[in-house]
């Protein structure tokens, strides 16, 4: 019962969070509702026994991304949060549009796969997480590490290699601008 | 569900009033060390109300401030967001004491059937605590942000970039000794110690090294203090607080010091591990806290010894310094629990982590040095 | 101007004003700021962290003392001399008496002249000292070097109240000498300080002089080359940091002091550092000079034979000392009453403050607060 | 080129030792300069500050304070040195000091003044009333714990407060007061022999006067032409 009553609440908090995300005109308190919805899916994910993943999410989406969220809001202009322009209608079609064809095509693999998936059903946690066997709890993140570094290998590097050639590309274009402005401009 | 629940209170709530009570003595501590570095006094009576008894040795002081604080008017700044600004004290406390939850904390009373075990004995807790001190960054901007003062806007951005750099050598420092005991559990890492702290290995110093200055930076303590710079931010992100607001900041910050100590003293120091411990199990909690007051002791000192960075050396320091040594660090590490011999590693690591600090230390003191002068007859 | 020293040019670009204003993020810091040295105000426009544009803004603490000193006779405003840079009184006291002396001839017999010297070094070391914790204190030092400082200066404000009866505002120079002798012992126990200080120094040396916080955050910032600083009429210590040698002391040699021997510090580069530097190299020169007159003070009366009415006849002179802050100057005309015509202070802070916006126009804020530090400004000094 | 962070170390060595010898400095006289404050006793008014000898050294000044010369009961005003000449309210620096002039019944000045105020918010501590005093009426006085809950009337110290006996001057500030007293007796015994000389002359003047006279009126009769009218025609 208490993870039933524990889930709803985290569920509530989720979605209200992603609503206000979206609906919230002021960037700042935006970017806060989606913070919140980012903590309340990690909640789902510990009652899920996906602790690792728990943390990390905390770790990555909470500290990082959404640290990352509110440095781009600072580097905009409207730091301190006010006279922020309504933001035009115009696109309504295509953002409802894309809004629909995200979460289908999310959906779509699990909605084909049915039959597969009653042949091996997925084994949902159960139980109160305080009390739940040790050994699965143990081993999620060596099971995850396992997979990561020899099933998945391949994918990880390429990803890490992409991401660090971003990451050059990011610094590179930053930098690109003040190299010509200190090359030819003199003081007037 | 409910013995679950009295479980968790049993475990969580002294934890809770333990650590809450070490931060009014805290607070003492340090005004008393840092008056006596400075040559002054410090506290030394605060009557005890209704009475004319006076000598106190000021173990009084945070009552009567506390009372201060709580009696104080709560302004909150015309235009400001009202909301995010109460809610950021609140913010900046939960996850510190969330995260001492996690310290493998040996609570003395706990009976066999609790097995000793500290509050939260999560498989992750390291991973965990990392994550959870992240949320600290976002109580910081949060305060900045919703006073609507521009000194607190620049504390915030400061506290942002600056927890959010020094956290990479804090973590990977830290992922040394995870590296070595192979696993995330707090648990784990102190049993692993309990001949041998890390801290007298040549990778477990220089991890230990790097973790401290970026814990230091994590708190905001001095040299690190830019987010609440008085001499240039007034008071930084807090600047707008007053009452208990301030109070709960305060508090917050203290309870993170406590945190992250006690993780590098769970990660370095062997945890709650000592002498006599085997004998007197509930020595291990003392021990524990006497650790932690050993570090909040030199964080003290360094706090009444050095001046604060700037913000740009501030993040040179932490990119060109500490994450390459502590990337090198890694490197050693691996190497030096490969070969397992003391005789071999010792000078070895030794020699190669000094002359890479070294190195780095050349690279950030360009231009910079002590200067001799001329004199005019 | 073709003969006007070159100027070299400025670190940073400029731009126009109204080009720049558009994202620029302006803070008033002041004048209830903590680290601008009293009610000073800083308008600064920041460009992130970094200092587009500064203006000081300084008026708060406006007596009026010129305009009071020339309704009073000479003798009241002495007092009031005290309060204009209220760390070194002495210094502000003689200068004020080195002017009103030129006015009407009064000897100033031997012994007072060496216990002037006496108190105006003990003052340059009083000055020195805070001036240095308080720039570390702008440095973000938690009170510690600012703390060791007035532990010393201390000791030196004792010795002023035992000789004066004020700590502070000593109001001891009066015109033909001072206005009493110093108590007995008073000689002894300055000489065992100024026998201790060096300790003191060699421990503040220890603590911050290779400290790499302190030198990084100070070497290279608020650079002030020795052309500028002459431009700009900048004197005292500041000026020595920027490599000019020019010590009043050794220019005037006022009072006795040309027959001192001491040094004068030179910087080389002109910036926080040097002016620091500075600060503390002549603290040890003080001392030199305070033992050499402490050696040789002779007995005698301290006041010379200086009318009871003060009353000159109409003249204008300029009597001016090397103030622990750089030039501090006393203009007076005197028309044959008991009250100046006119009674002009020429301050060093404020003079030197001038420069405040070259220095730290591209540097960060946290500069910007370390270069008014390095300045060394009192704000009693600066508005008057 | 050293390691980073060796100047630091340094710098914490230095600090650490003053924490350690904070604690172990016996005589407490290098290292811990912090003086607890003078807490006020219950002494009374006409007394010493508490623990004077600590905290005030015997040049000190705070505030102006009037001398009379009685002892003990005696009223105070009988033998007040002020003669409300109001030199010291005409110099003031800061004009904080207010007289006003007694007169008797028959409008007669009677060297003494009715109102002495010293409005302490204004007063600046400088001494300047004490240098130009011909007659060492006021003086400094060393008491500071001068704060007062009302602003109005507290802070204006009238005649009555600020009339100290010499004996508490001599107290407060011994030296001064006693080269003030010897500057006074010489200057009274210097006065008192030119009076005394001056008494002298005159008297020596009266009495060669006189003695002219007496040789005058003797010799009147014989030469005196008023004579012949003293006799009836």
């Amino acid at each position: 019962m208490i993870e039933q009553v524990a889930f709803y609440i985290l569920s509530a908090v989720a979605v209200l969070g992603a609503l206000l995300a979206v609906s919230r005109r002021n960037l700042v308190h935006g970017v806060f509702a989606l913070l919140l919805f980012f903590a309340a899916l990690s909640g789902l994910f510990v009652m899920l026994l996906a602790d690792y993943v728990a943390a990390v999410q905390v770790l990555v989406y909470i500290g990082a991304v959404g640290i990352l969220l509110l440095f781009t809001i600072m580097l905009t202009e409207h730091v301190t949060g006010d006279d922020l322009r309504r933001l035009g209608v115009r696109g309504w079609f295509w953002g409802l549009l894309l809004a629909v064809a995200v979460p289908a095509v999310l959906i779509l693999p699990a909605v084909l796969n049915e039959k597969s998936a009653k042949a091996a059903p997925i084994v949902v946690a159960q139980g109160n997480p305080a009390l739940a066997n040790n050994a699965t709890q143990a081993n999620t993140v060596k099971a995850l590490g396992k997979v990561l570094m020899e099933k998945y290998v391949v994918p990880l590097e390429v990803l890490a290699l992409l991401l660090t050639a971003a990451l050059i590309g990011a610094v590179a274009v930053a930098h690109a601008p003040e190299k010509d402005a200190s090359g030819k401009d003199t003081p007037a | 569900m409910i013995d679950t629940l009295i479980h968790i209170l049993a475990l969580t709530a002294p934890v809770a009033m333990i650590f809450a009570s070490l931060f009014a003595f805290t607070t003492w501590l340090e005004r008393k060390i840092l008056a006596r570095i400075q040559n002054r006094i410090g506290p030394n009576y605060i009557n005890i109300p209704f009475t004319k008894f006076r000598k106190t040795f000021g173990l009084l002081q945070p009552a009567a401030d506390g009372f201060k604080m709580l009696v104080k008017e709560d302004i909150v700044p015309h235009g400001a967001d009202r909301f995010l600004h109460l809610l950021a004290p609140i913010l900046a406390l939960v996850p510190a004491m969330m995260v001492l939850c996690l310290l493998p904390f040996d609570l003395p009373f706990a009976n066999e059937s609790m097995k000793r075990i500290h509050a939260a004995a999560l498989d992750n807790a390291v991973l965990l605590f990392f994550g959870i001190t992240s949320i600290n960054t976002l109580a910081v901007f949060m305060a900045g942000w919703a006073s609507r003062n521009k000194y607190s806007l620049l504390g915030g951005m400061r506290a942002v970039a600056q927890m959010v750099s020094y956290e990479i050598p804090l973590v990977l420092s830290a992922a040394v000794v995870i590296m070595a005991v192979g696993s995330l559990s707090a648990q784990k890492i102190v049993a692993a110690q309990s001949t041998h702290w890390f801290i007298f290995t040549p990778w477990g110093l220089a991890a230990f090294f790097i973790f401290f200055i970026a814990s230091l930076a994590e708190t905001n303590r001095s040299p690190f203090d830019l987010p609440e710079a008085e001499s240039e931010i007034i008071a930084g992100y807090f600047t707008e607080y007053s009452g208990f607001k301030f109070a709960l900041f305060f508090l917050g910050e203290y309870l993170s010091i406590f945190a992250i100590n006690g993780l590098a003293v769970t990660l370095f120091f062997g945890g709650g591990n000592g002498p006599w411990v085997q004998a007197h199990p509930w020595l291990s909690c003392v021990w524990f806290l006497a650790k932690i007051f050993g570090l909040i002791f030199i964080i003290i000192w360094l706090r009444g010894t050095v001046p604060r960075l700037r913000v740009d050396q501030l993040m040179a320091f932490a990119w060109k310094f500490l994450m390459p040594l502590s990337i090198l660090n890694l490197f050693v590490a691996a190497v030096a629990l490969k070969v397992q011999q003391p005789w071999l590693t010792w000078p070895l690591c030794a020699l190669v982590l000094y002359a890479a600090a070294h190195g780095l230390s050349r690279l950030q003191q360009k231009n910079v040095g002590p200067r001799t002068y001329q004199y005019a007859e | 101007m073709s003969t006007a020293a070159p100027i070299a040019a400025p670190p940073y670009k400029l731009v126009r004003h109204d080009e720049a204003e558009a994202g620029l993020l302006e803070v008033s810091m002041g004048p209830h700021h903590p680290s601008t040295h009293g009610v000073f105000r800083m308008d600064v426009k920041l460009d992130g962290e970094t200092v587009v544009r500064l203006k000081p803004v300084f008026g708060y603490l406006h007596r009026n003392h010129e305009k009071l000193a020339e309704g009073m006779s000479y003798l009241s405003s002495m007092p009031f001399t005290d309060r204009l840079d209220y760390f070194n009184s002495m210094a502000n006291n003689w200068a004020y008496a080195l002017a009103a002396e030129k006015l009407v001839d009064v000897p100033v017999p031997e012994r007072a002249q060496y216990l002037r010297v006496i108190m105006a070094e003990l003052t340059r070391l009083v000055n020195h000292t805070s001036l240095v914790g308080f720039f570390l204190n702008d440095l973000g030092a938690l009170g510690t070097p600012l703390l060791y400082a007035f532990r010393e200066r201390e000791r030196i404000l004792d010795l002023f109240e035992q000789a004066s009866g004020a700590r502070m505002m000593c109001n001891y120079f009066r015109f033909g000498g001072l206005r009493c002798d110093v108590p007995a012992g008073w000689l002894d126990r300055t000489r065992a300080l100024v026998g201790g200080f060096p300790k003191f120094l060699d421990e503040f040396e220890k603590l911050l002089c290779e400290n790499e916080i302190i030198l990084a955050r100070t070497q290279h910032v608020g650079v002030l080359s020795g052309a500028q600083a002459i431009n700009a009429g900048i004197t005292g210590p500041m000026l020595r940091a920027s490599g000019v040698n020019y010590d009043l002391r050794k220019v005037d040699a006022y009072g006795i002091y040309d027959r001192f021997s001491f040094r004068v510090p030179l910087g080389a580069a002109g910036d926080c550092y040097d002016r620091f530097m500075i600060r503390m190299l002549e603290m040890r020169e003080s001392l030199k000079i305070l033992e050499q007159a402490l050696r040789d003070i002779p007995e005698g009366p301290v006041m010379g034979n200086a009318p009871r009415v003060f009353k000159p006849a109409a003249a204008e002179v300029y009597g001016r000392v090397e103030s622990p802050k750089g030039e501090l100057g006393f203009y007076l005309i005197a028309d044959g009453t008991t009250k100046p015509y006119r009674y002009r202070v020429r301050p060093p802070s404020l003079i030197n403050l001038t420069v405040l916006e070259d220095l730290c126009v591209g540097h960060s804020i946290a500069d910007a607060v370390v270069i008014l530090g390095s300045i060394d400004i009192v704000l009693g000094e600066v508005d008057r | 080129m050293k390691l980073l962070g060796s100047g630091i170390f340094k710098g914490m060595a230095v600090t650490l030792e003053n924490f350690v010898r904070s604690y172990f400095d016996r005589d407490r006289k290098h290292h811990l300069f912090t003086k607890e404050y003078a807490w006020k006793s219950d002494a009374p008014a006409d007394q010493l500050p508490a623990r004077a000898d600590t905290t005030v050294t015997t040049r000190s000044r705070n505030f102006p304070m009037l001398l009379h010369d009685g002892k003990g009961s005696e009223d105070p005003m009988a033998s007040i040195r002020c003669v409300a000449c109001q030199i010291c309210e005409r110099e003031c620096p800061p004009q904080c000091i207010f007289i006003e002039k007694e007169y008797d019944a028959n409008g007669k000045f009677v060297k003494r003044p009715v109102i002495f105020d010293i409005d302490i918010s204004v007063c600046m501590s400088c001494q300047i009333c004490v240098e130009v005093c011909p007659f060492d009426a006021i003086v400094m006085n060393s008491e500071f714990e001068l704060s007062n809950n009302d602003r109005f009337n507290g802070l204006l110290v009238r005649r009555d407060a600020l009339l100290k006996s010499n004996d508490y001057y001599h107290r407060i500030h011994p030296e001064e007061a006693q080269e003030r007293d010897d500057r006074m007796a010489r200057e009274k015994a210097e006065k008192e022999a030119k009076q005394a000389a001056a008494d002298a002359a005159k008297k020596k003047a009266a009495e060669l006067a006189a003695e002219k006279a007496a040789e005058l009126a003797a010799a009147k009769p014989k030469v005196d032409p008023a004579a012949p009218t003293a006799t009836p025609q």
